[in-house]
């Protein structure tokens, strides 16, 4: 059997090239990515712990909607977000998006 | 006794112990095996669908259909597939290699992937898993998927914007298909697919005719056929995302176009139609195989009769009539029905039989025909509504090209 | 069963939407808002009814009460210490659950009825543009008040959504909730004509007075109860109904010395002490002597307000709560000595029964009779819960909100009738005096044949309140009543004998003063029965007032108890207690008493007031016989004037004197004006040192900042990443530490 | 180290997550990065299936790739006109810096306290059904009904939101 680390190993995996891809990435569709592999990265954590640690009540799997739910949100509202700004400023690169500074 | 599905099982895992396997070998080699025997049988009783959908479009249109190859035309397919599979492959120029291939693989395999739940009797279901229906819907939007590759990948502006046009639609018909998956799921209170199909002692085409409906509605869109054939429509978009594709990776498409009309038509008789039920068919599991078949052949017969007489509709109508008349008939008509559900069960506590309960019809009787009740008003209402919408938008229009005639029509009048 | 609970949930949250729909949404039109309003409180009505309906055929009831809940605010283990939000219908519920959606559902009616007309005069003071000028010669100004009965269907659909929390809360915190939300529903509903003043009145309270005065009073006893309900929190551990009342180890609990080491409050009990604080908001909230001054100025209110406060919700809402809570002020009573809180209830209840009777004698405001009629029906009430007469004492409160709110509505009809009349026979060219009142019963008269829908109901009010024998609702609550007194406590019988006489005379003075004879103004002369929509309740009601007396008539009674087949109301409320109440054995000397002292006072007053009419002009022959006595009551035992001497102006000139004029003109101020002249000196002193040496220094280091930070803004790159990439270092630094700290270490 | 059946099923998922992962944050064409992005979320659901939730399972193939990732991938398409060749900017090596210090860190949490530790138990039967439950009960311990609708409210603010902004 799969010991639980495994599992936890491969979403910290997940979870630190997230966060390489949003601190690295140009294209903010890119960056979008990457802030869905952390929140799977997550998802996995919630599973695996639920799984080997309480599987007998569904908090974790509970959890792990209400986590699908917001990635749902985020996509949405993030994509709708970077069309209008493509729209309004003909870039999608986050670093010229920098209107707001000193 | 009796099922033939059983007993073929028993006589390979006997065969294979013999051989020397150990029992989870043996099971995993089955279970492969099936799974391919099952894919295999699919794609190939296409090979039917395609002569039968050819004879039977021609009778409607007053043709004769294939006749040349084999007795009444039968292996007229099988020609056709040969000079497809034949066929170069042509690479456009600057297309991407790994979406172009990825796509009719994708496809396929989205259509294929659902029979895994299906029951054909009683007993023989791929895997019974207990979110059956779940699995159908996330199966099915790979297909989603594999368009948007397809008309991506072709560096084609035609394949693009027709993969545009086929993910709207499809994304937008999933909206009511899904929410009328809904109602076998609340009345059986399950997503396996063999407890649906248990639990229908009254056909839920019966107690939920309207839903029933919606769905075909919704599952003709999804499959791409008349009157919703927006996806290929030749004359606007060329041939839709499939443009650049030809040889072997045309023939994929084409099958699983084929396949994904079939597979839905399945899965209405799953849902609606009680799949593999029918008289003796408890006793007797390998009838409840041939109960599918005419169920599966019977709304296959609708599919094709509706797309030899129905005009191709245009794609804003398509859309708006799913979202402002589709989507909203199927939230009323869903939650309508769970309300009178419920207040009917707290009334009449104790006399509303689960389905799942494998009550006879007899008991199951109250709650149909309340359920039936609600769907006919919905029905009803529905259809007067749209009724008086189009009138109105007739005679708009009328009043737009010929102001003239409609004052002297009121004037007559 | 889940499904009940969905149900009970609904009730009140129906009304309550409706509060937010029509602030929200409608307040523009009245119409929108009577529908929204109408809707909701008929569908509340039919909810009420289906959950009447299981109610009733739950058998055992009391035992397995229907209830629903879930946890409002987790603490701790979820399940069991969370605070719970939920639903109670049992027995005593469900008698609330017959009759408050039933009297709020005819008050709504009425009150789209009442509100009719778009717009209202108000009174414009001084000078100032005017539009007309009314019969007594006042400046008014067109008022457009579309929008303010808008909102009074609001406004009287939350007090019904909060009478309805309160009836099927199933613990005390929820009670509480709706118990002040009603509050600050009275505090909006009779300051509702809020600009309305009465120049010509300069001793009249206005509305908006009236509603502060009502506000502050219940709030004196709110806050008693609010103690009450943290001590019985912290001592059980929950304010559950069910886990305090039903529960014989809570309430022995309960029964220990509260205060051991305190001599002089030696025998108070937890039970007692908790008991006596939380029938201090039941003497708030139900008006009981001597918190009962703010009713009668509630009157200010309009007439469907008046109903609503005082029949069917708030007022209620007092002797529901101590009813509710009889275990608690009971705990320890063996059927003999009464417990403390029982002691103060019996013989506050006693003595505001017949106080305020006896105001209500000498009372010639029409709606003033009705509201002291009030204050001593609900001290009846809680006399009888103090001297254990639980199942009497809800099935008069019962009885009690619907002829009353049909009395109440009757007196609406009157004013109404009256007020038109007066509007017409200006018309008409007659003049009346400049403060002429239509609520005075002495302008009326003869009105009988002007308004006979309203008379005869009104009369079948009036009689029910009376307690008329045998016809109607009113003599079986009240005789029980008055059995178990005779039966227990004979001094409190007594003195609710006594009352009960004044009762009925009043009834009939008020009757007669209204309908008999003839007319004694113009006004009364062209008075117009009202639309049906205020008709239509007070029939409903009516019906009532006479019927619903039949569900408890005694089992011993002679022929009546054996055709009604026993006394269903005892049996079925009673066993809302863990031990279901001995019926009293059948005694034929309080029936007879009470049957003797209702005719009787009937009879005085009909000889006084009906069978020779008083004419215009005629005074109060009870001012004849009572002479100062008459003063006296008229002006309510000068009870306003007691405590605006003895409250109001103490502390107003505590204020002003002492607090304003010595501590904080001359002490406070003197000391400061002095240190600002110390400082004022030192300021200048000041000055020098500080334009040259301390703005030297400030100038260069602003400067220097301002250099520094000009250089370090590029910091702020408005790029995303970035701030992320510094942020998650950050971060990776403390969990760095963490770790360290955690493993490495 | 048994080899078995799951074993080999865990690794292929575990690769496909995890190259799928290092495929979005690297690759140079942003339409193969949303393709390694299903890839790796595909692989996710495998593990999930693994972990005998299969509901999950099929919830993530919905969601993401029939939902979220055909958005991605539309948004790619839409805006592709200015899709530079350049995939990384100029901080990646303090990001990959920031990636390798937060994967040790949590490497070495989960290898001290998680290692070795908490042998798998059974799944109930009826969980599938009780997850469903949990979703619409107010009671208990499982009580989800009031996330549960703030969750939806949010979807709905979420739809109406992306619509308002994407609209010209």
């Amino acid at each position: 059997m799969i010991p639980l680390h495994w599992y936890l190993l491969v979403a910290a995996g997940m979870f630190a090239l997230g966060v390489y891809g949003v601190l690295a990435r140009r294209n903010m569709v890119a960056i979008i990515m990457s802030i869905e592999l952390m929140l799977n990265a997550v998802n996995i954590n919630l599973v695996a712990f639920w799984r080997y640690m309480a599987p007998e009540n569904l908090n974790g799997q509970a959890f792990a909607i209400f986590v699908f739910t917001v990635a749902a949100a985020e996509a949405a509202v993030g994509l709708a977000l970077i069309i209008s700004i493509y729209r309004a400023r003909e870039t999608v690169v986050a670093k010229e998006i920098d209107m707001l500074k000193w | 006794m009796g099922d033939i599905f059983t007993t073929i099982y028993n006589f390979l895992l006997s065969l294979l112990i013999g051989l020397g396997a150990d029992q989870v070998v043996a099971d995993a080699i089955i279970t492969f095996l099936a799974a391919a025997v099952l894919a295999t049988c699919v794609l190939l009783i296409l090979i039917f669908n395609i002569w039968l959908e050819r004879k039977v479009l021609g009778r409607i249109q007053d043709r004769i259909g294939p006749n040349r190859v084999g007795p009444y035309g039968i292996f007229q397919t099988v020609a056709d597939l040969t000079k497809l599979l034949t066929k170069e492959i042509i690479i456009p120029s600057g297309a991407d290699l790994v979406p172009f291939f990825l796509a009719p693989i994708l496809m396929v395999a989205s259509v294929i992937l659902v029979w895994a739940v299906i029951p054909f009797t009683g007993k023989t279901i791929g895997t019974d898993v207990n979110i059956g229906v779940l699995y159908f819907v996330a199966v099915s939007s790979l297909g989603i998927m594999a368009v948007l590759l397809a008309g991506w990948s072709s560096n084609n502006k035609y394949a693009l914007l027709g993969a545009f046009r086929a993910v709207a639609m499809l994304v937008s018909y999933e909206v009511p298909m899904i929410l009328m998956l809904l109602v076998p799921v609340l009345l059986s209170g399950s997503m396996r697919m063999g407890e649906i199909a248990a639990a229908q002692s009254i056909w839920y085409v019966f107690s939920m005719p309207l839903a029933a409906f919606i769905f075909l509605i919704a599952m003709t869109a999804e499959i791409g056929r008349s009157p919703f054939d927006l996806l290929e429509a030749e004359s606007e978009i060329v041939a839709g995302y499939q443009t650049e594709y030809s040889g072997f990776a045309f023939a994929m498409f084409y099958a699983a176009e084929w396949a994904h009309a079939f597979t839905m038509c399945a899965l209405v008789a799953t849902l609606f139609l009680g799949g593999w039920r029918g008289p003796g068919a408890e006793q007797y599991p390998t009838l409840g195989f041939i109960y599918l078949a005419i169920k599966i052949y019977v709304v296959y017969f609708f599919s094709i009769w509706s797309r030899g007489t129905l005009p191709r509709i245009r794609i804003d109508h398509v859309m708006s009539f799913c979202w402002k008349f589709l989507i909203p008939l199927a939230l009323i008509l869903i939650v309508l029905t769970t309300l009178v559900d419920k207040i009917a069960q707290i009334l009449l506590i104790n006399r509303f039989p689960n389905y799942l309960s494998m009550a006879t019809p007899a008991d199951m009787l109250p709650r149909a025909g309340i359920l039936l009740a609600v769907n006919l008003v919905v029905g009803l209402v529905a259809i007067g509504w749209i009724a008086l919408v189009g009138r109105r938008e007739r005679r708009h229009q009328t009043a737009a090209e010929h102001p003239a005639s409609v004052e002297a029509g009121m004037a007559t009048r | 069963m889940e499904n009940i609970g969905l149900i009970a949930f609904l009730i009140p949250a129906s009304p309550l939407l409706a509060f937010f729909i029509i602030l929200l949404f409608t307040r523009h039109s009245k119409l929108a808002s009577d529908i929204v309003a109408m809707v909701a409180i008929l569908f509340t009505w039919v909810l009420a009814g289906i959950l009447l309906y299981l109610a009733l055929t739950t058998p055992h009831l009391g035992e397995e009460p229907l209830t629903a809940g879930l946890v409002w605010l987790p603490l701790g283990d979820a399940v069991t210490d969370s605070l719970r939000m939920g639903v109670l219908v049992d027995p005593l519920g469900a008698v609330m659950l017959f009759f408050v959606p039933l009297t709020a559902t005819m008050i709504f009616i009425y009150s789209t009825g009442y509100m009719a007309s778009g717009s209202y005069w108000t009174e414009v003071t001084g000078e100032g543009d005017h539009d007309a000028v009314d019969t007594a010669g006042r400046k008014l100004k067109k008022f457009d008040a579309t929008a303010w009965k808008a909102r009074f269907m609001a406004f009287i659909a939350l007090f019904a959504g909060a009478m309805l929390i309160l009836s099927l809360a199933d613990n005390l915190l929820l009670l509480f909730v709706g118990w002040e939300i009603m509050g600050l529903c009275s505090y909006l509903l009779i300051g509702f004509w809020h600009n309305r003043v009465y120049a010509n009145q300069p001793k009249r309270i206005t509305p908006m007075l009236a509603g502060i005065k009502a506000f502050m009073t219940t709030r004196v006893g709110d806050m008693p109860m609010l103690v009450g309900i943290a001590w019985l929190y912290s001592f059980t551990g929950t304010l559950n109904f069910r886990e305090i009342l039903y529960n014989p180890e809570v309430l022995e609990g309960l029964n220990v010395l509260a205060f051991p080491n305190v001599p002089a409050l030696a025998g108070v009990t937890v039970a007692g002490a908790i008991g006596i604080l939380l029938f201090m908001g039941a003497i708030g909230k139900s008006a009981q002597f001597p918190l009962h001054t703010w009713l009668p100025d509630a009157m200010e209110g309009p007439t469907p307000v008046s109903a609503m406060i005082h029949a069917a919700t708030m007022v209620s809402a007092g002797v529901y709560m101590i009813i509710r809570m009889f275990p608690l002020m009971s705990a320890g009573w063996d059927g003999h000595a009464l417990t403390l809180p029982m002691q103060v209830m019996a013989s506050v209840g006693a003595f505001t029964a017949l106080f305020a009777a006896t105001i209500a004698v000498a009372q010639c405001d029409v709606k003033k009779v009705l509201a002291y009629s009030t204050i001593s029906q609900l001290g009846y009430m809680v006399a009888a819960v103090g001297i254990g007469a639980y199942v009497a004492a809800a099935f008069h409160l019962m009885t009690h909100a619907i002829f009353k709110a049909l009395l109440f509505m009757g007196s609406g009809s009157i004013i109404h009738a009256v007020e038109h009349g007066e509007e017409h026979a200006h018309h008409h060219g007659h003049h009346f005096p400049i403060d002429f009142d239509a609520q005075d019963m002495f302008n009326m008269g003869g009105l009988w044949k002007r308004i006979p829908v309203t008379a005869w109901t009104f009369l079948i009010g009036g009689l029910a309140l009376s307690g008329f024998p045998f016809v109607t609702a009113g003599f079986w609550s009240k005789d029980e009543i008055l059995a178990d007194a005779f039966a227990h406590n004979p001094t409190v019988f007594w003195v609710l004998a006594a009352a009960a006489f004044l009762t009925a005379f009043y009834t009939m003075r008020q009757i007669g003063l209204t309908f008999a004879g003839e007319p004694r103004t113009h006004a009364a002369e062209e008075a117009t029965q009202t639309d049906w929509r205020m008709n239509l309740p007070l029939v409903v009601l009516a019906f009532f007032a006479v019927f619903a007396g039949y569900v408890g008539v005694h089992e011993g009674f002679p022929v009546l108890g054996k055709l009604l087949g026993g006394n269903f109301f005892h049996h079925f409320v009673g066993s809302t207690l863990l031990k279901e109440p001995e019926a009293l054995a059948f005694s034929w000397a309080p029936v007879l008493l009470s049957i003797g002292i209702a005719l009787s006072g009937l009879l005085i007053g009909w000889l006084v007031y009906v069978r020779r009419p008083l004419q215009a002009e005629d005074e109060d022959p009870l001012k004849k016989v009572l002479g100062p006595i008459y003063t006296l009551l008229e002006n309510k035992y000068y009870f306003d004037e007691l405590y605006d001497l003895i409250f109001v102006r103490p502390s107003k000139w505590v204020s002003e004197q002492i607090v304003y004029l010595l501590l904080d003109k001359q002490i406070i101020d003197g000391f400061l004006h002095f240190v600002a002249r110390f400082f004022e000196w030192l300021a200048f002193r000041n000055k020098d040192f500080d334009t040259y040496v301390v703005n030297g220094l400030g100038d260069s280091v602003a400067e220097g900042i301002g250099k520094t930070s000009d250089s370090f803004k590029y910091v702020q790159s408005g790029r995303i990443q970035q701030y992320m990439a510094i942020a998650i270092a950050g971060v990776l630094m403390l969990v760095g530490v963490f770790v360290w700290a955690l493993f490495l270490r | 180290m048994v080899i078995t059946p799951v074993t080999i099923a865990f690794f292929i998922m575990a690769a496909f997550t995890l190259g799928g992962s290092l495929g979005v944050v690297t690759n140079r064409n942003l339409f193969h990065a949303a393709l390694y992005l299903i890839l790796a979320l595909f692989g996710a659901a495998g593990l999930f299936v693994l972990l005998e939730a299969p509901f999950l399972a099929a919830v993530q193939v919905l969601i993401y790739v029939g939902a979220i990732s055909v958005l991605i991938a539309i948004t790619i398409m839409v805006t592709r006109r200015i899709m530079g060749v350049e995939s990384a900017n100029r901080q990646w090596p303090l990001s990959a810096l920031v990636g390798l210090l937060l994967a040790a860190t949590l490497g070495f949490v989960i290898m001290d306290r998680f290692a070795g530790k908490f042998p798998v138990a059974g799944v109930p039967d009826d969980s599938l059904t009780r997850l469903g439950m949990a979703l619409v009960s107010y009671e208990g311990m499982e009580a989800y009904l009031v996330p549960f609708e703030v969750a939806s409210v949010l979807l709905l603010a979420a739809m109406i939101g992306a619509i308002v902004v994407a609209r010209k």
